[in-house]
């Protein structure tokens, strides 16, 4: 660290005194001519990589390598306990006879690519919202932040809150329902509706993200081109069509990866008001992989990671699609 | 005379049986002065996977657990100490002898037991009473009985499956009962297909108690706890449960004159009549420093004085292992203790997901919770286990 | 402004929309409000199926009295906050260097560095799970806070890293070209142009990381057991059990748990927006 | 001496070389200019100065050291952007005095030589201030007095007034100029605006493409220009251009205007194709004739320029002053003293003379 | 016809009211541009006009129509803006073509008036390009073609120049001259430049603070304004304002210059003070004087302006033309034609005339 101590004063003001001194401000040396030792040679190039490190170091150890780690682990069997037993591809092989049965692993892909389409009616909900809330009156700002308050809670909480009202005994729902007149249904308890179910809870804080992305993408849209879209003629429709939607594109860009990516991460709200059923019903992936390494039951490591590596290997299209976009945007720099 | 330190980790993190166990654990430090003891008491459920870790990186000398299948990972993997020699000595092999086999594997003991409860009917005597109906001693009575129930608009049972193992509880019985111990014992092993006709058969039994509608609606939905109510507002009246259901059914207010206990009556007059006691049990780690201490540890666990202490209703309120302790004055209790004791003759099981192997337990349970629910699906239920089987015990 | 503003409508219009924005958020957080309800009910309403009605009487004090002096429920909250805030500083501060580090250098395998932390941030963390446990275990810290905030300092850095490089990006860099020409070392332009600078980001950043690691479950099931390092969050459903159908503690412990993000949201509300649009519309 | 020497400096990004090998000397105390269309290089070669940029070859020297290889730090330059770049957190007085806090100059001294400057540029009342409370006239003189606080011996500014508004422009150019009477300092300064670059230079550098067009006093580009780039680059409106053909003896064919002038004979050896550029401000117009049509005319008060159009098309700009003014559809005569003529060669665009 | 009238219109954010109730007759086809301070509401009057903006008080009727009430799109305006406000996700052709898509137009007939406009405004290579790969002049162009599409009856320009480079000014400024005559329309401008106030407009209005000081032909302002601030404000550089005072018999004593001028006398009645005006090309410099000295020269070329401080510190500007130019230092004298003077109230600021 001695190239970062200020070089000692007799160095610093060893200030070759070139051309003439500046009158205007009484005699000026030239700052500082420290000797030039190796950090103030390097030091614009190894800046970066000092600050750098420790980042860099964190994320290696405990998010890259532990990636690589599961690729190699889904090719053992292992329990957590005793020796790893390579298998190959067996766990894969196991996936993939479990995927053509019918099973807990087809059941989980299924409802996993339901939660990506459903999920993503949180984008059109959110924008919905926030084109409702994006007016300047009394208390506005209140309303904004009322509407965004479900994503600030724990899913945990969105859980428990939804599963009673879903209660098939005293839940909201049914009550609702009955006034209607339509019959008692247990949602949380059908296969058919289970997923649905858990789907709508999970909508709620989504729902409340977007709205959020899109209020902020409202505020950034330029006034003008409004403007000129009302000389042009474009009214309500018309103008959220042609005008404001393809400038809301960064806000629907970013509404669409967080969206995606929530709904292929999704597990609190299902551990929370099924545990993956009735029946197994509700599993996902990420919920499933849980279960078969971590719970009560499991401790199959190996399984589990072969499950993460599917999971891993769908969302890398939308990383890849992400990336591939930030990269455009860097380029058009 | 003992010395050093004794590392004991326990999972009774509820308050009775927490006060009950640092009482006895007091008690051992009283004999052995100069032993330094430390207790753990963690968390039930955290304790189920981080078993898993101290037994590996910083073990205890007395760790406890539960018996059967549950502690077969533990065995195989070489974590838990061989203690045939304990069972070799003359008290515990004469006082113990009726839970040795959930403690064996291999022909070798690989802990002891401390405690067990009955499994059985729990049910409202005062509904019983107002519909005139008596305890069921065969299984036409025992749906007669239902009917009764269900045609004055209430539900025989209440369950709670969400967290699956009550079903398997009920699959137990009806098992047992239709085909006897031992090929439920070798269902759980493996040893037979689940489209076995005799397999079959035991659905076929339970499907006349679900069309009957025997068992509350949405139990997919609640725990086992959140069934209780039902029983306590007498929507449903009984309930098929280990011996622990007793005392949240009695702070419910139900008092002893209209809770009591039958035992689940016979189907298939041909087997003899089996039980579920999970048993708990203490066991000392391989990797256990002090395990001369260990070792006198459990004997002291297991002797009849302190078993008749710490299994008394005061305390963890459940049935002694040492056939020479005192059974306490419970009504629960001594109906139990009679059952396993006299009228057992068929064996005693674990319960179902300590007697088959964890994935085994999870799929079946789930497949059993289906079936309460769609009994239709049996078919293709009973495929997928079968499949199951194959994979699991190969 | 899209829509158009509502005061240039006319008043009928006004009126109904100003009727209507309450009743819309009635709706939208009636869940919520049911659960406020719910936690300051008496237990004799459950019991009595009177669910959805008015209390019977006010048991405020009552039920979040039980919830902070007989439960384990202060022991989570205190845990959450010790794992949230050494986290919400650790992942700050490693992310303004990368984010710094990765802003104003241009240098071979930049772009590169910047999107392995994007990529990382966006992986399912799932696949983490069994090696960062394993990590965890073999590092000693299995069930401790510290394995807990180690692990979400990293994993949070990804996320952080982006928002704090763009933000930098959106620095004028002639200031750190200003600094360079009178002989600032790159550690003092970092410590006194761009740190002062990053401010608000830090703020926003802090919210955010704040609420997701209060809120987050998976990880503290993975890591964590029982209740000495457990957050509240998974303390809620150990809390859950323990109370098996009291329904009118449930709703104040998830309250409880529910009202330091919320609080955090409403005092720091403007970095809270701030920061969703610096770090993640831009 | 500390003027400042570029030997055959040159700047390449990956395969592009923007600067192609300037050779410029800038003596002491001088303020030059760089001119030159956008993207020709100006703001590069500045910052090469500076060490903002890597010199990819040749050599730069200040005074008599060479500084090529040296931080901007060590240089003994001070740079105003643009932008200003203030830092936006610091007050006045400490944006100031912040190179000198960070170079461990006591305080004392600091807190003298920002004061002094602030005195200079009348700022003394805002020292407390943060940037963003001053105007931008003032936020210009802020950036200024960071620069003179350091005493370097080069000044070097990049278009530092094109942020502000029309009017201030013109006020703070003449603070710049009253300034370098002032410190007498060299100075070097970019700019696009003609205004600046003639009201301030002792010397303007025109640069186009990486390359020095031409070097000279004000005046002098505009009375002298090298080629047609710098000709019509320098002055305001531009100079007009028109086709001509050498007829020999000193006569050069302008079609556009259907006669012919007469030049110094000197200039046409041989035949060939020149162009004949002629000032607004040089050319006269007159009712009687008809070389042209007026097609516009922009009376700004005291002055106003006919926008004509000849016969066969080509476009000219004439400046006319006093109080006869052409109307739009006149049809006018062009007349000017050929002595005032410049003549281009058409090809390489160079200036015969 | 199409002309343009607005009577007592009033403008009210809230309580503040910023536009004091302008009536203003713009004819058919004349090309009127609305100049004034930033902030005197120029922006606020053209929107009202668009209808972006609610009159809150008093008419406007475009030819017969009374359009207060209506909508932007059915004014039959097109406007101009200074960002472009082009739809950034559109092409050039799709941009031009919105409004008449809007409005159910053909699709044949669409591309046709399209295809008309990018002939007139050049802009047929670029048809198919999106905006951000543009030019800032061809961006500008493409906003002119997307208001010249619709036929509209008034076009409104806010300071559409004032985004682009000097250069481009000029040349954009030309063009927009061109268009005016080749399609005729009414056209409003709004700038704060001088120079294209004076060179574009018919008509000049000079607003000040939300009310309108003078309107007039450009060189009716600068021959006649009707006070000190339009006399100060057109013209460039502005006029030089000297305090008077009336000595009575058309004698005005102007104490920078330690002399006396004569005016008319109808101008001087009775005592008071005056303030003397003065136009930079109006004064001419002679070293044989020592009214001021030179403080500082901007040799532009064909022109300089030499700025003078008088005896008292009043400062004066004079241009200079021709070869002769005053240098730094000298002690110079100060000739006018007195006739060229004007006086306006020192108090009132109103022309006396
Ligand atoms: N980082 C870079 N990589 C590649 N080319 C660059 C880079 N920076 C500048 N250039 C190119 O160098 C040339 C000179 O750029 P420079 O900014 O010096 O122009 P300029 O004369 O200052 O223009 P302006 O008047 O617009 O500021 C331009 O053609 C530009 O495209
Ligand atoms: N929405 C508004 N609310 C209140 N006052 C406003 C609003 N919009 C403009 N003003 C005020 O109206 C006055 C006129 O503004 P306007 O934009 O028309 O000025 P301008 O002449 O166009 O100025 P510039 O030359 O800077 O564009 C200003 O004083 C401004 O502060
Ligand atoms: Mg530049
Ligand atoms: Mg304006």
């Amino acid at each position: 660290m001695g190239a970062f101590r200020r070089a000692p004063p007799h160095h610093r003001h060893r200030g070759v005194r070139l051309g003439a001194p500046c009158p205007w401000i009484g005699p000026v040396q030239v700052q500082t001519l420290p000797k030039r030792g190796f950090w103030a040679r390097n030091q614009r190039r190894l800046a970066p990589w000092l600050f750098l490190a420790p980042g860099i170091a964190f994320f290696l150890v405990y998010v890259i390598l532990p990636v690589f780690q599961s690729f190699n682990l889904s090719l053992y069997e292992w329990d957590g306990l005793g020796a790893k037993e390579y298998l190959g591809l067996r766990n894969y092989e196991d996936l993939y006879w479990e995927f053509v049965d019918r099973d807990a692993f087809f059941i989980s892909l299924k409802n996993n690519l339901i939660w990506l389409f459903l999920y993503l009616l949180a984008i059109p909900g959110g924008l919905f919202i926030a084109l409702f809330l994006n007016q300047n009156v009394w208390g506005i700002r209140l309303y904004k932040s009322l509407f965004f308050f479900p994503f600030v809670i724990s899913q945990v909480v969105v859980g428990l809150v939804f599963a009673w009202f879903y209660d098939p005994a005293f839940g909201l729902l049914n009550v609702a329902l009955g006034w209607i007149g339509l019959g008692p249904i247990n949602v949380l308890g059908d296969e058919n509706l289970v997923t649905y179910g858990i789907i709508a809870a999970g909508l709620w804080p989504q729902t409340a993200y977007c709205m959020i992305l899109y209020l902020t993408g409202l505020n950034a849209v330029d006034p003008e081109q409004i403007e000129a879209g009302r000389l042009d003629g474009a009214k309500g429709l018309r103008m959220l069509w042609h005008i404001i939607l393809p400038q809301l594109r960064p806000a629907t860009f970013i509404a669409f990866v967080v969206t995606i990516i929530g709904a292929l991460r999704s597990f609190d709200l299902i551990s929370i008001m099924t545990q993956g059923g009735p029946f197994g019903s509700s599993r996902v992936l990420a919920f499933y992989m849980f279960e078969v390494a971590l719970s009560e039951y499991g401790f199959r490591m190996g399984y589990g990671a072969a499950i993460a590596v599917v999971l891993f290997l769908i969302m890398l299209c939308f990383i890849a699609y992400f990336l591939w976009s930030m990269w455009r945007e860097e380029k058009g720099h | 005379e003992l010395t050093g330190d004794l590392k004991i980790f326990l999972d009774t993190s509820n308050p009775a049986p927490r006060a009950t166990m640092e009482k006895m654990i007091a008690d051992f430090q009283e004999a052995h002065p100069d032993l330094n003891i430390e207790t753990t008491v963690i968390d039930r459920e955290a304790y189920k996977t981080q078993i898993r870790n101290f037994l590996t990186a910083n073990a205890p000398d007395v760790a406890n657990w539960y018996a059967a299948n549950r502690m077969k990972p533990f065995v195989d993997a070489g974590l838990f100490e061989d203690v045939s020699d304990l069972w070799a000595e003359a008290e515990i092999a004469d006082n113990l002898a009726s839970t040795k086999g959930a403690m064996t594997i291999d022909g070798k003991q690989w802990g002891v037991p401390y405690t067990y409860y009955q499994w059985g009917v729990y049910y409202r005597k005062d509904i019983y009473d107002d519909l005139g109906l008596s305890e069921p001693t065969d299984w036409d009575s025992f749906k007669a009985n239902c009917q009764a129930i269900v045609d004055s608009g209430k539900a025989c049972f209440t369950i709670g499956t969400k967290y699956l193992w009550t079903a398997g509880g009920w699959f137990d019985y009806l098992n047992m009962r239709t085909n006897g111990f031992d090929f439920h014992m070798a269902l759980a092993a493996g040893e037979v297909s689940w489209e076995d006709e005799r397999v079959k058969q035991t659905f076929a039994n339970w499907r006349e108690l679900i069309d009957m509608g025997a068992f509350i609606d949405n139990h997919q939905t609640y725990s086992w706890q959140e069934a209780l109510p039902f029983m306590v507002q007498g929507d449903a009246a009984g309930y098929l449960m280990g011996n622990f259901a007793v005392a949240p059914l009695r702070e419910a207010g139900l008092t002893d004159d209209q809770l009591d206990f039958y035992q689940f009556p016979a189907i298939n007059p041909d087997v003899e009549l089996a039980e579920d006691a999970p048993t708990d049990t203490f066991h000392i780690p391989a990797n256990a420093t002090n395990k001369e201490a260990a070792r006198e540890f459990l004997r002291f666990v297991v002797s009849a004085d302190v078993q008749t202490e710490i299994n008394n209703g005061k305390n963890l309120g459940q049935l002694p292992v040492n056939a020479a302790s005192m059974v306490d004055d419970d009504k629960f209790l001594n109906e139990g203790f009679k059952m396993l004791s006299s009228n057992s003759p068929g064996g005693v099981a674990q319960f179902w997901d300590r007697d088959a192997p964890a994935e085994m337990a999870k799929v079946s349970m789930e497949g059993f919770q289906e079936f309460m629910v769609k009994p239709d699906n049996l078919d293709r239920i009973l495929a997928k286990l079968e499949r199951a089987r194959q994979r699991i015990y190969k | 402004m899209f829509p158009r503003p509502i005061e240039k409508s006319t008043p009928a219009a006004r009126v109904a929309y100003k009727t209507l924005l309450p009743v819309a958020l009635l709706f939208w957080l009636l869940p919520l409000l049911a659960v406020a309800v719910f936690s300051v009910k008496p237990d004799a309403d459950f019991t009595s199926g009177n669910y959805w009605g008015w209390p019977s009487s006010f048991e405020a004090l009552n039920n979040y009295g039980k919830v902070f002096f007989a439960s384990d429920m202060p022991r989570y909250l205190l845990n959450s906050v010790l794992i949230t805030v050494p986290t919400v500083i650790g992942a700050v501060a490693l992310s303004t260097m990368t984010g710094f580090a990765l802003g104003i250098y241009k240098f071979r395998g930049n772009l590169l560095i910047f999107f392995m932390f994007i990529a990382g941030n966006f992986v399912p963390f799932q696949i983490l799970m069994v090696p960062v446990r394993d990590l965890t275990l073999e590092m000693g810290l299995y069930n401790t806070k510290t394995g807990l905030v180690l692990f979400h300092i990293a994993f949070q850095t990804g996320f952080c890293t982006l928002f704090m490089r763009n933000f930098i990006r959106a620095l004028p860099f002639e200031l750190i070209e200003a600094a360079r020409v009178e002989g600032v070392s790159e550690i003092r332009i970092f410590r006194y142009v761009v740190l002062p600078l990053m401010r608000p980001a830090i703020a926003a950043l802090s919210v955010l990381i704040f609420t997701f690691i209060w809120n987050d479950y998976f990880w503290a099931v993975v890591l964590t057991q029982g209740a000495e390092s457990q957050p509240v969050t998974a303390g809620i459903t150990s809390f859950n059990a323990q109370y098996r159908a009291a329904y009118h503690l449930m709703s104040a412990g998830s309250i409880v748990a529910a009202l330091p993000p919320v609080l955090m949201f409403f005092l720091m509300q403007r970095h809270f927006i701030a920061g969703l649009t610096l770090g993640a519309v831009k | 001496m500390t003027g400042l020497i570029l030997n055959g400096a040159i700047k390449r990004y990956g395969e592009v070389q923007v600067i192609h090998g300037i050779d410029l000397t800038i003596d002491h105390g001088e303020f030059c200019v760089f001119v030159g269309p956008s993207g020709c290089g100006k703001s590069t070669l500045l910052r090469m100065i500076a060490g903002l940029e890597e010199t990819s070859d040749g050599t730069i020297h200040i005074g008599a050291r060479d500084v090529t290889q040296l931080d901007p730090a060590e240089r003994g330059v001070s740079m105003v952007f643009q932008t200003y770049a203030l830092y936006p957190h610091m007050t006045v007085a400490e944006n100031m005095g912040f190179g000198l806090k960070m170079n461990g100059v006591p305080r004392a001294e600091i807190k003298q030589k920002v004061s002094e400057a602030a005195r200079i540029l009348k700022l003394d009342e805002y020292l407390s201030r943060k940037p963003k409370a001053l105007s931008g006239g003032q936020r210009q003189r802020v950036a200024i007095g960071r620069a003179i606080v350091r005493g370097p011996e080069v000044f070097l500014f990049d278009e530092p007034l094109s942020n502000l508004d029309a009017e201030l422009r013109v006020e703070m150019r003449v603070e710049i100029a009253r300034l370098h009477q002032e410190i007498g300092a060299t100075m070097i300064y970019v700019t696009h605006d003609q205004v600046e670059a003639m009201t301030l230079a002792d010397k303007i550098v025109v640069l186009r493409a990486g390359r020095i067009e031409q070097v000279g006093a004000p005046l002098d580009l505009y009375r002298d220009p090298d080629n047609k780039f710098v000709a019509g680059f320098i002055g305001s409106p531009s100079m007009n251009f028109l086709d001509g053909q050498i007829e020999g003896e000193g006569k050069v064919a302008v079609p556009a205007l259907s006669r012919s002038i007469s030049v110094p004979a000197s200039l046409c050896s041989g035949t060939g194709a020149v162009t004949v550029g002629l000032r607004p401000e040089h050319l006269e117009l007159d009712q009687s004739g008809s070389d042209a049509v007026v097609e516009l005319t922009e009376a700004l008060g005291g002055v106003s320029y006919a926008h004509l159009v000849c016969a066969g098309g080509e476009k000219m700009i004439v400046e006319e002053r006093g109080d006869h003014r052409t109307r739009v559809g006149d049809r006018v005569a062009v007349r000017f003293d050929p002595a005032r003529a410049m003549l281009f060669d058409a090809k390489t665009e160079a200036r015969l003379r």
